[in-house]
């Protein structure tokens, strides 16, 4: 299972009040939630309300950007095992910085299951939840190209910029090679478990579509750059930036998100 | 029984894209089809359901009366050798030798055999004293050829060949076209073509289909298919070169039918002119 | 072993970071100078590459899976083919700078726990992974067996150099959690080592025009084995954690003896944040402190043997 | 003054194929030009020597007079457009509008400009409506069109196609062999092409050179080249049909001249047969 980058890409063309939002008041309305979220205390069962409160907020935003619900399903089912593990072993640990521990189970082997460790475990993969929620709100919400061009005019470094654009350039120009490599490989009916060929010899060819997928990837990334080339690009250009000012709904969205943190952080409600 | 059918077949590609609606297909044993129609027809969609390689929106594809699934497809693949439209799609491996052994290895042959195979394939395309190359520098036509060599070597039983002379020189073009024929002719093996040059269909096809947005809107002899101006035209087609001769001889009222091969052009002509 | 948002508090993310950051400003240097026209293309396809690898399982078809217990499956990192095939250990850390950040889009990896991976994978994995490779090939050790070696040490010393992390975060053990990571990146590193050997291989025999061979050759020796000390010291200052029965307690000494120095200094910085139980911030101070000593120690280890 | 001259250009990949052997090939400003050749002969790699993607190993390329340098390569990129025989080779951004836009932004024009050519270019090639779907996810011919499309965005003074019309249907390849001529007519760009398909020869050059192995063997008008019948078989080419069916005419005894184009070749038999 996985998702391409075209179809990521296809979801950062929709149209949608949230897809017009200026790219560098997305990213900085990202950082903001992602900082105040890991910044929230270690230990505190408020983290929950506060944690919930934003990812309330966030589910509103990605509804006012009509992405498609098996998109997101799709998104979230990637992003999250990578963070489920460790917070699933939280409730047998003993975290250092915490006194008492109140023993709710114990098992064989005298594992024991506290419920603070519970509790951590919960207040990580909640923090852990909100972040994964912003970063994939924002991903869908803008074209990698302009991504590029809002962190440059948010000050990233000229040469990053660029190598980034490349490198997402050619992350079309592999992944292609690969389906084309995949499928010369099952028109001739090429098959790991294969038993009527050698063993060794399948695994020279697993060496050898790993060798031909970088080598051609390489080549085929420097014919397509050399015709960028050909088309009067040189790699001192700057990437394109746009001028666009940031507009009254842009600086109103931004508000709404500090408003909504400083609820959380005061429990105005 | 047909070797391939396909029933009602649609393909949409990323929800958006139906590259192919509805198409209806039949390939008996032995027969010779071309399938013509402007670019973004869908014979490229088509022909990547006959081994397996998209799967259908919806309809069926059958090889040999069988449905594809998992469990035959090896089978499939066996039976109907594809050669790409363009043959990066198809080479990978480091020399071009190995490349086109890479097919008779997974058929799990002889090294003998294996041998034989690729040095009579490489031959045909003429391109023996190249096997140690490696295969992605090689000369757009010279890729074709090694494209071409690697699906011979699995003697499919159906050869399905996507443009199969674009971007050879013309000799090269004659002898392919010769090969397949003799092919077809000698073994028994049935040949799907998709091409837009027109002037070689009659040279190898006994049928021809014209696509056109994703549906088959004319099937027959390359006779009956080049007798219908309207529906040509409208395909963004032409007739053969020959037969766009003889029509303009006939409008201006030299008493000629119109033919579409080299040979039967001259004898008509020297038929009237004697 | 990307590190999510959430598992690293923002204080102690908040100066990996700062080491990240000085780092990427050196090779964003490397970039300016020695990367020149006709690299760019190796460099975005070497980028993408190791993308591509590290997010979808090309298992599927092509390789078996490893799985891990959480559900993650096994990773191609190549900081050290980077490094080795760009000849220096910054393009390493670009090079990974640029994937976790394409990553961390997917959700892969976190936006604050950033720093900590580029530290890992492209700092601490380029350098070793590079340096040993150099090291092993003066000594005249056949090219591929020293690639393994250096593609292998690529991943388990980041494994370790996690283990600590969390722990310093509080949020995993850390003998289990050396143990944990630095079994899996063990075995996740043979396939890395795999790798890095062909796609070397490959490279260099295809495009020998761009890839020096004979590269290690022209590394002076002095940074070799400075490096060598800094990865020794780095382990030995290590080792008494990972070997002791109670490292909380050694990690506690170790707070109590920088707090008094230290913490006077840093708490103003990070007064903001309400910290249950003071020993975060010696745990801070112990990081600067720690990388400090091993930047210095470089330096000066280099400095020495040059002499010498 | 040429507008592209080379000097005894060589080419040798990886120090062991010589592609190029010695070179000496002019074109003036406003010709038409077709270069033909087996496949391997070089032609691919001589059209990336015009624009500096690939440098001489020895030998020298002068475009206006001056020779190729790191200083004047943005020069000549602009003077020299290059349509390479791969569309894939030409097509990278994410939608087929910035594709062809990149070109004219590069050269800094202004939005309403680049907008203006984009819709242009894609209608010339008969794309329009295609401007937000991903290039890579085109047909073939598609693809090519593409293609093409970004080069002719950038107006450059010659017009160098490696095989612009494989893949194309008949009808697309007509209107681009109909746009060629155009602008060779009123804008007076200089032509150059490299194609398998001899029968459109005819149509788009007035200078025919024939490369074999490396080295031009012959260079004239399409009459004088079609005329050498020992020429074009040792090179694996063929003549143009209509020449065929006039010389299989001769052979058996008709008084008719050898003839390139069909109206040529329709009022040639008119005389014989009236
Ligand atoms: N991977 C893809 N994703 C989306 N659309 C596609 C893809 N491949 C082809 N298409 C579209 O499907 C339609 C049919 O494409 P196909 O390649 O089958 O045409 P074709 O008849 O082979 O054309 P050609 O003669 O140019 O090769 C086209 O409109 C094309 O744009
Ligand atoms: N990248 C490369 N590396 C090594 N050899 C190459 C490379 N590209 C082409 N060649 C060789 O150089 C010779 C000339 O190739 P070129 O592509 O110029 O031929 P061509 O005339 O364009 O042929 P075609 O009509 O098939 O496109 C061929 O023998 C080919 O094998
Ligand atoms: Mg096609
Ligand atoms: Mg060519």
């Amino acid at each position: 299972m996985h998702i391409t980058l075209t179809e990521l890409e296809r979801e950062t063309y929709r149209k949608s009040p949230i897809h017009r939002i200026d790219g560098r008041i997305k990213i900085l309305m990202t950082l903001a939630i992602i900082v105040y979220a890991v910044a929230l205390p270690r230990m505190d069962s408020l983290d929950l309300i506060k944690l919930g409160l934003l990812e309330v907020y966030l589910i509103i935003l990605m509804m006012f950007a009509r992405l498609e619900f098996s998109y997101l399903a799709m998104r979230f089912a990637i992003a999250l095992p990578f963070g489920l593990g460790i917070a699933a072993f939280q409730p047998f640990l003993k975290q250092p910085f915490i006194q008492n521990f109140t023993i709710l189970y114990t098992l064989p082997l005298g594992i024991e299951v506290s419920r603070e460790g519970a509790l951590f475990g919960i207040i990580i993969f909640a923090k852990f939840l909100v972040c994964i929620s912003a970063v994939i709100l924002l991903s869908s919400t803008i074209p990698m190209s302009e991504l590029v061009s809002s962190a440059r005019r948010l000050g990233l470094p000229k040469e990053l910029a660029l190598l980034f654009t490349m490198m997402v350039r050619y992350l079309f120009v592999f992944w292609n090679m690969l389906d084309r490599i995949r499928t010369a490989q099952k028109t001739r009916c090429f098959e790991i478990w294969n038993k009527n060929v050698p063993r060794k010899w399948t695994l020279e060819q697993i060496g050898y579509t790993i060798s031909s997928l970088f080598v051609r990837s390489y080549e085929q990334g420097e014919r397509t750059y050399q015709s960028m080339l050909c088309r009067g690009y040189n790699a001192d250009a700057h990437v394109y930036v746009s001028r666009k000012k940031i507009s009254v709904p842009d600086i109103f969205v931004l508000a709404i998100t500090v408003v909504v943190i400083g609820v959380a952080q005061f429990r105005v409600i | 029984m047909n070797i391939i059918e396909t029933r009602e077949l649609t393909h949409v590609y990323r929800g958006k894209i139906t590259a192919l609606d509805g198409i209806n297909f039949t390939a008996k044993p032995g027969e010779r089809i071309a399938i013509i129609g402007a670019n973004g027809a869908g014979k490229s969609t088509l022909f990547k359901h006959f081994n397996g390689i998209l799967k259908p929106t919806s309809g069926n594809v059958l090889i040999k009366g069988e449905s594809i699934s998992s469990k035959n497809i090896l089978d499939v693949r066996r039976t109907v050798g594809v050669v790409f439209q363009d043959p990066d799609d198809q080479i990978f491996a480091p020399t071009v030798k190995q490349d086109v052994a890479f097919g008779p290895m997974n058929l799990g042959l002889s090294p003998d055999e294996i041998e034989k195979r690729v040095r009579e394939s490489l031959e045909t395309v003429r391109l023996t004293g190249f096997e140690e190359r490696a295969p992605h520098h090689l000369s757009t036509g010279e890729k074709k050829k090694v494209a071409i060599a690697g699906i011979l070597a699995m003697r499919p039983e159906v050869l399905v060949l996507d443009e199969p002379t674009a971007g050879l020189d013309p000799g090269g073009a004659m002898r392919l076209i010769k090969l397949i024929n003799e092919m077809n002719r000698y073994l028994g093996i049935t040949i799907i073509t998709a091409t837009h040059e027109v002037d070689i269909v009659p040279l190898l096809a006994d049928r021809v289909c014209i696509m056109s947005r994703g549906k088959i809107i004319g099937d027959g002899t390359p006779l009956e298919i080049f007798s219908s101006p309207e529906l040509i035209k409208k395909t963004h087609l032409r007739l053969p070169i020959v037969a766009q001769l003889m029509e303009m001889l006939q409008e201006e009222g030299v008493p000629v039918g119109v033919k579409f091969t080299l040979e039967e052009a001259r004898d008509e002509l020297l038929r009237v002119v004697k | 072993m990307h590190i999510p948002d959430g598992y690293i508090p923002l204080e102690q993310a908040a100066i990996y970071w700062i080491i990240a950051i000085l780092f990427i400003a050196r090779s964003i240097k490397w970039a300016r100078k020695d990367l020149n026209e006709n690299m760019i293309p190796l460099f975005g396809v070497l980028a993408a590459g190791m993308f591509v690898l590290q997010t979808i399982n090309i298992a599927a078809n092509l390789l078996i899976p490893v799985p891990m217990l959480t559900g993650v499956s096994w990773h191609v990192v190549g900081a050290a083919l980077t490094a080795i095939i760009f000849a220096s250990p910054w393009a390493a850390v670009l090079l990974i700078t640029l994937v976790l950040a394409v990553q961390s889009l997917f959700g892969d990896g976190g936006v604050t726990a950033m720093g900590a991976n580029i530290l890992n994978m492209g700092i601490i994995g380029g350098f070793l992974g590079y340096y040993s490779y150099i090291g092993l090939s003066k000594l005249s050790i056949k090219r591929p067996i020293a690639l393994f070696a250096g593609a292998w040490l690529s991943m388990i010393l980041p494994a370790i150099a996690l283990a600590f992390e969390l722990w310093f975060a509080g949020t995993f053990p850390l003998k289990q959690g050396a143990l944990l990571m630095g079994t899996f990146q063990g075995v996740a590193g043979i396939g890395e080592g795999l790798i890095t050997v062909i796609v070397f291989g490959a490279i260099i025999k295809a495009r020998p025009d761009i890839v020096e061979e004979d590269a290690p050759q022209k590394v002076s020796t002095v940074k070799v084995a400075a490096a060598g000390i800094v990865a020794l010291f780095g382990l030995a200052v290590a080792a008494p954690f990972l070997a002791s029965g109670n490292p909380d307690g050694l990690g506690q000494t170790a707070n109590l003896v920088l707090k008094h120095e230290i913490n006077s200094a840093i708490t103003p910085l990070f007064s903001d944040y309400s910290i249950p139980g003071m020993g975060e911030m010696g745990k801070v101070a112990a990081i600067i402190i720690g990388f400090a000593a091993i930047i210095l120690l470089w330096l000066g280890a280099a400095k020495l043997l040059k002499r010498v």
